[in-house]
């Protein structure tokens, strides 16, 4: 590959031969070529995973951060530098488990940012345990008798939050994956792409050949605006609809509604202070 | 029989929540600084809105003291349970002066508020008579009240305005004429031109002047108080604010803007920083920059949550997996609040490592009046460089400093990583390049030692017995030195707590007895001394009921330690 | 009052005169002592804040824990001791904010407890900053620029969520909020309700007569077995309804697919230690 | 030329993760303890699921010693990376034994496991060619081998359990007859009833035999073991084991179970007990049991995930905000972790404050033979009383503790609060009540003082020159002051870390110096004994590079050490 967010040692990886997030990589490194993005304006956040690994493995700048942790500095480095493009990275476990609660409030500001979330239904890098997505019934060394909570449809979810762009892909069908990635990515407002991802490694259930049967695309006619529609497309199962299934254009994002980005869209990090404003502020207690 | 106090009054509002007593504060605060009293006061209350008994001690005096007073000198009730609650800190001199029903104390001065205010047009106004009532007391101009009055409420209907006026003048009146009592205090024109704060607004300003423009923050008391002044700034200012779901949405969202370029802040309270702990701990490991306040309050747990203690330095020193370097400080004055604020963002983006703020309700609920602020002579250091294509965000440096670059500034890139990385910001698991890594982040703190603000010497040099103390405690305990008249006394007051400056064994070891101070139960800093010099302090002062020390009850208490040695 | 569930000092309740919480306070008691229950067998569980106070001005059992925490601690005393009722009391930052990440897991598990938000729309013991769920454009010490962030949606969520028993009451309104709190106690797994409660302190605008006003009741005839139905109503505003809004019987609950329930439902903490069987466990590892 | 190992040898397997050294290991374990040999095992992995190096050091020894040695006797690299990942650890006398291709060290013998494997069918069975051929080294009895495969894999088709007991035949008979290579080493029938352990598994059997009847966890390296291994056992015992949405629901979910009367334990490592801090704090202010197994990791942050440091202990001491007592057990031996977490349980229950078991990667991972358990003398306490109509949770008592009543067992109710509370554990802003509730809290630390396991002596009790440890570094560090086989030298050994044993600062003040081993970077331990006992130890052998220290790195810093002095 000749792409310039590849890295030099791109052979030294650490995920298992044969695991989904490899396609996962060469479809984000081919659309960030084709949006024509640098490198420099280009901020990978994630938490801690397999797929919280990604941004060591583009050419980019990067926050990998604490498990479950992506959403919080994403959206305050978009904050303090709209300028930038920021791209959030996460597994099942990392964003859906640990991290529920930035997902929940991140969609209530809906910033500018793209999240993945590659969605293996496993814990991969703690060795296969649960994630809130593990199919029910699933068994595991902490799960032995078989997973019995209800998996979470992050689908269904992200619409009720009214996040401005959810979509479902399953990395092992690259043009569509692409195509789709770049949308999100394009989308002004917070959008969630949820992969379809397998893990060769611990879920031997949810496989490549699982997700390509058990999937489908929807058709051109569908409308992701209705909510409604979205709703019911979410808790579709078997096959599960890929796709656009709900977009909600022309809220105001984070950033818009920042007082400081009002008048002046000036990033934050390259204005200076104004002493004489502190010195007013100060002589107000006078 | 007259009543005559000199040099030095404390008054006391009391009442439910929510009847006003912080209004006849505001209003009180201003009015008499301008008028060019020293004041003081601070407020204890419950956690409640409405309700329950809560107290603002007013103290106006010729010199300036800012300690807390156990003594009531003139108590104002609001409401029936306020005498009750306060009887402790009643004395054969204590005035009690208010409506009828609430003045059954010996010593009592009706003085019919509400009626008052009634007469008026409403109840409400009674908040005003009593401002006016006091202000009388005081001899402050009426004038100056009435302008005030206009000034305060401008935003109000003038009908509103004209009634306040009425009602702080009938109050003025009666407080004048009132021929029981003689109040004889100093003011000064300096005083006028003095700023009036708080221990908030002090860290606040700081922060606005320390070049803080990204504020992150979950509501919790005693900490909202540094938020809201930081919103308020925001109208002026180029800041940032955003209050997040939880305090690790807080504390990730402030790294991230530092890594950004901003120079951020959060402010808590132990239980909102216990949940942080995880992220200091990511703070450490990516060598960001991080100011964060934490206003005390009593734990474990929710505890008393309105109340003050000193009980989260173990927290602070201690929290996050895994060594690493930090530095707390802990202001005892507005002063220390504001400078030590203000320098915190030019270390913490220096050193690359978190810088803590260390108050409590106490102090950040006190509010006295101090000099105009010093800004000559400090900038907001630039530490952002500009980076080249082989930048590398860890690199090892002679300095053992590596130059912090952000984003889309220059042509490098930016990485870090919780991991252990290597000079570039991937993981790596080489085992040489961990222990270097651990050794950079180690040495930060060598490099801190020339900045490190030595503990202030009260008293002194060649003292018999030292006191020690941290923090918030320092103008009580200072004016209690100052009573005691013991030449043998001196006070050492830490306001830089971590890492402990290089002179604490040789100021304690001077001493024949050592005395230390603090708001909690198990003497964290006596700890810290002991773990880092070895010093064992011979008597601690200890309060934990979820009130701040007094001077009287300071007094007494190293009386007795020094009497208890002479036996 | 004379109900068995009432404290002695019931005068030293620490909300503001005119707070909504007092109506809710009379609605629980009412319907527990309608239902029968002892106050030994019941457990109230709560975070911090003005909701959270409850437990403590009911006479029963309770676990007033941290702010944000209510959920971990009541699924767990559930699934300790089945024999147990219990119930969950927050405030609308409690359990949305702070504690957001447990509402989305509890519903994973389904674990037979209720959970009543009292929500006002705002921050009421930190003293008047927004909540997760105060209006758009509100104004407060902090949010001095108004409310940007999007409201969150509880109902919405919770029904993405399938949370088994989905209601909102208003509890201006006794009749229909104890109706509504009996049948949530009643419904074997998780339940929400919701109950608008105005905060005469902090929120100015929801007020008694802005519920009032703003709110209506369900029909007779609405099936709120009926999911898709049910997102429409959740997004129905001004007025918002009222009533069981989602529900969905038949799920097993947390402490029935418990391993240890399985054949035997003596609570765990009734059982003794059988030391044979640790035995037999050590001795696997000769 | 002849290789000769006499009482001791190490072997190591090397390989990628994923090519089966875990399951070579498994084998081996069983079959060498079975026949008699005293078994000692330790990993260190990198923190990814395929590829990379990773290895597992194997012991056989005529002693039981247990101790981490660098040295490598036999290498068996599975990967062409496996040697260069262990080059430092190669010696002249190493052999290195294994395919062509991976053989190029200059000792080597070529033994083509996979072609063996390949010829039986296919290249799978290569793990256990290579298992059979130590065996065969070992002259472990052919029967037995065979005979054990078929148990091993008894789950597997027929046709699998006959290959690959061919598989183990043939590596046996290469092994035997060897001749390059001469193993003495004494077995014993003894050994043959030893239990085989993990430090994981000692720890959650431990937690079984004390009554665990709830664990909560949330995955985290390496502390998910014992979540893995409790989840097993629920399968035969009443247990519920949940999997929670993250750390701070697992303590709050782990304090529910006690309450409601559950024996609760949670297992995590550094970053997700830091999430728990402000849960810890919880427990404490309603005075909860709670036991918590910790295995710290190198950190800050996310560190080196799969690797060992002991890191945390600050962390443990203080999480959590206020002041409140804690309890800290730190296992050396597989026995001090099997009976600390048995006992941790009563004594939990008994004191009403939390029990942390902290242990670490290399802990958890190692493996060794010990002699079973004694079961006797012990009984799970029944600290649960049955309440009466007038019942108070948090009753003020002669001995300082509260009896503990569940819901619904009795006629009273259980109420528990995070603010702070009365007896009957409503809130309180009583002053009075508040000082007592901290002081009743507080107390409990000096009820715990008659249960402090002091630490343990090893060597003289007149030394001139004390070490001293703590936690997992035990087993090496004595052997390697064994082999030091310097009388001056004894070993004193901390496995009951907080609060210290009184004794602590009478065996420290008798060395003429003092030598502390960490696994960390700064000398937590020391610090804690500092600033418990003010005694500065000499001198600080620390290690933070991620892995555990090897008796050979001890024996010489320790000379070292001694030697220094001598000049
Ligand atoms: C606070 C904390 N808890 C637990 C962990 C351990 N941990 C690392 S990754 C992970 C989950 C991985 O699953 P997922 O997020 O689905 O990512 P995947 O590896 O499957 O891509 C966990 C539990 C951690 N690093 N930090
Ligand atoms: C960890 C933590 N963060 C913050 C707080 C402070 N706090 C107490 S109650 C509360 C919010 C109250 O709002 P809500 O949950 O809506 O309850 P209400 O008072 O409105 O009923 C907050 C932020 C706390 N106690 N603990
Ligand atoms: S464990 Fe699974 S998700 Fe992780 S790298 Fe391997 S295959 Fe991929
Ligand atoms: S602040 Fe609001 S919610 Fe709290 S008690 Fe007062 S009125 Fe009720
Ligand atoms: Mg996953
Ligand atoms: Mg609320």
């Amino acid at each position: 590959m000749n792409n310039k967010f590849d890295i030099k040692n791109n052979s030294d990886i650490a995920w298992c031969p044969g695991c989904g997030n490899f396609l996962i990589r060469k479809e984000i490194m081919s659309v960030l070529e084709e949006l024509k993005l640098s490198p420099q304006e280009l901020v990978l956040v994630s938490g801690i995973g397999q797929a919280a690994k990604m941004p060591q493995y583009v050419n980019s700048n990067f926050f990998n951060g604490l498990h479950g942790r992506g959403l919080p500095p994403a959206t305050a480095i978009k904050a303090a530098n709209p300028q930038l493009t920021v791209l959030a990275f996460g597994g099942d476990g990392d964003m859906y488990g640990e991290g529920g609660n930035h997902l929940l409030h991140t969609s209530r500001r809906n910033p500018d940012i793209t999240l993945f979330v590659h969605d293996n239904m496993i814990y991969g890098l703690t060795k296969g345990q649960a994630s809130p997505t593990t199919n029910f019934g699933f068994e595991t060394p902490v799960q032995n008798f078989g997973v019995f909570e209800r998996p979470l449809n992050p689908i269904a979810l992200a619409i009720s939050l009214e996040i401005t762009f959810v979509a479902r892909v399953f990395c092992g069908h690259p043009e569509q994956t692409q195509e789709i990635m770049k949308k999100a990515i394009n989308h002004k407002g917070f959008a969630l792409v949820d992969i379809f991802q397998p893990c060769v490694s611990f879920n031997k259930i949810n496989t490549h050949k699982w997700f390509e049967e058990n999937t489908y695309y929807l058709k051109e006619d569908y409308d992701p605006t209705d909510r409604d529609k979205a709703f019911k497309k979410a808790y579709e199962t078997m096959p599960f609809p890929l796709g656009v299934i709900y977009k909600n254009d022309g809220r105001k994002t984070f950033e818009e509604n920042l007082h400081i980005y009002q008048k002046n869209d000036t990033p934050l990090v390259k204005r200076s202070t104004n002493l004489s404003n502190i010195k007013n502020e100060i002589n107000k207690k006078i | 029989m007259l009543s005559k106090f000199e040099n030095d009054v404390v008054i006391v509002l009391a009442g439910e929540a929510g009847q006003g007593i912080q209004s006849i504060e505001g209003i009180l605060s201003l009015l008499l600084k301008r008028s060019g009293y020293n004041y003081f006061s601070t407020s204890e209350f419950m956690s409640r809105v409405r309700g329950g008994v809560n107290s603002t001690e007013i103290r106006i005096s010729s010199q300036e003291v800012n300690g807390f007073r156990n003594r009531i000198d003139i108590l104002i009730p609001l409401s029936d349970k306020s005498v009750d609650h306060l009887k402790s800190r009643l004395t054969d001199q204590t005035l009690v002066i208010g409506e009828k029903d609430k003045t059954t104390y010996k010593k009592s001065i009706e003085v019919p508020f509400s009626d008052i205010a009634k007469e008026i047009g409403n109840k409400i106004f009674s908040n005003t008579v009593a401002a006016g009532f006091i202000c009388g007391l005081l001899n402050v101009e009426l004038q100056l009240c009435k302008d005030f009055i206009a000034e305060y409420f401008a935003s109000k209907k003038q009908d509103i305005i004209d009634k306040n006026i009425i009602a702080i003048s009938k109050g003025h009146k009666i407080g004048k004429d009132l021929e029981q009592i003689k109040i004889t205090i100093d003011k000064s024109k300096k005083i006028q031109k003095h700023l009036l704060l708080t221990g908030a607004e002090a860290v606040s300003l700081g922060a606005l002047a320390g070049g803080c423009n990204f504020v992150c923050a979950y509501p919790m008391s005693p900490a909202t108080s540094v938020l809201e002044n930081m919103a308020s700034y925001s109208k002026d200012n180029d800041i940032i604010v955003e209050q997040v779901e939880d305090e690790i949405g807080v504390i990730n969202m402030t790294l991230g803007a530092w890594y950004a370029g901003a120079r951020a802040m959060a402010t808590t309270s132990g239980g909102g920083f216990a949940l942080m702990s995880e992220g200091i701990s990511l703070c450490a490991m990516i060598e960001s920059p991080l100011v964060m306040h934490i206003a005390q309050r009593p734990g474990p747990a929710t505890g008393l949550p309105t109340r003050t203690e000193q009980g989260d330095l173990n927290l602070v020193l201690y929290a996050g997996h895994g060594d690493f370097p930090r530095i707390i400080l802990a202001p005892g004055t507005l002063e220390e609040a504001f400078y030590q604020s203000r320098n915190a963002f030019n270390m913490s983006a220096k050193y690359q490592m978190p810088v803590f703020i260390l108050t409590d309700q106490f102090f950040v609920d006190s509010k006295y009046n101090i000099e105009n602020f010093d800004l000559d002579n400090f900038e907001i250091e630039e530490s952002i460089v500009k980076t080249n294509p082989d930048y590398q965000r860890f690199a090892f440096t002679k300095d053992g400093l590596s130059p912090r670059g952000i984003p889309n500034h220059g042509k490098g890139l930016v990485c870090v990583d919780s991991d252990e990385h290597d000079e570039s910001g991937h993981i790596t698991e080489d085992f040489d390049i961990r222990v270097k890594m651990v050794d950079k982040r180690k040495h930060k703190l060598k490099l801190v030692e020339k900045d490190i603000t030595p503990p202030k010497l009260i008293g002194k040099e060649n003292y018999k017995t030292l006191v020690i103390c941290w923090g918030s405690t320092f103008n009580t305990l200072k004016e209690a030195l100052e009573e005691l008249e013991n030449e043998d006394i001196s006070l050492l007051h830490f306001s830089w707590i971590y890492p402990l400056h290089k002179d604490t064994f040789d100021y304690l070891n001077k001493a024949d007895k050592t005395i230390i101070v603090e708001n909690n139960s198990s003497g964290q800093m006596a700890q810290l001394i002991r773990s880092t010099t070895g010093f064992a302090i011979d008597e601690e002062i200890l309060k934990y009921n979820g009130l701040p020390f007094s001077v009287e009850e300071l007094k007494q208490k190293i009386t007795n330690l020094i009497n208890k040695e002479k036996k």
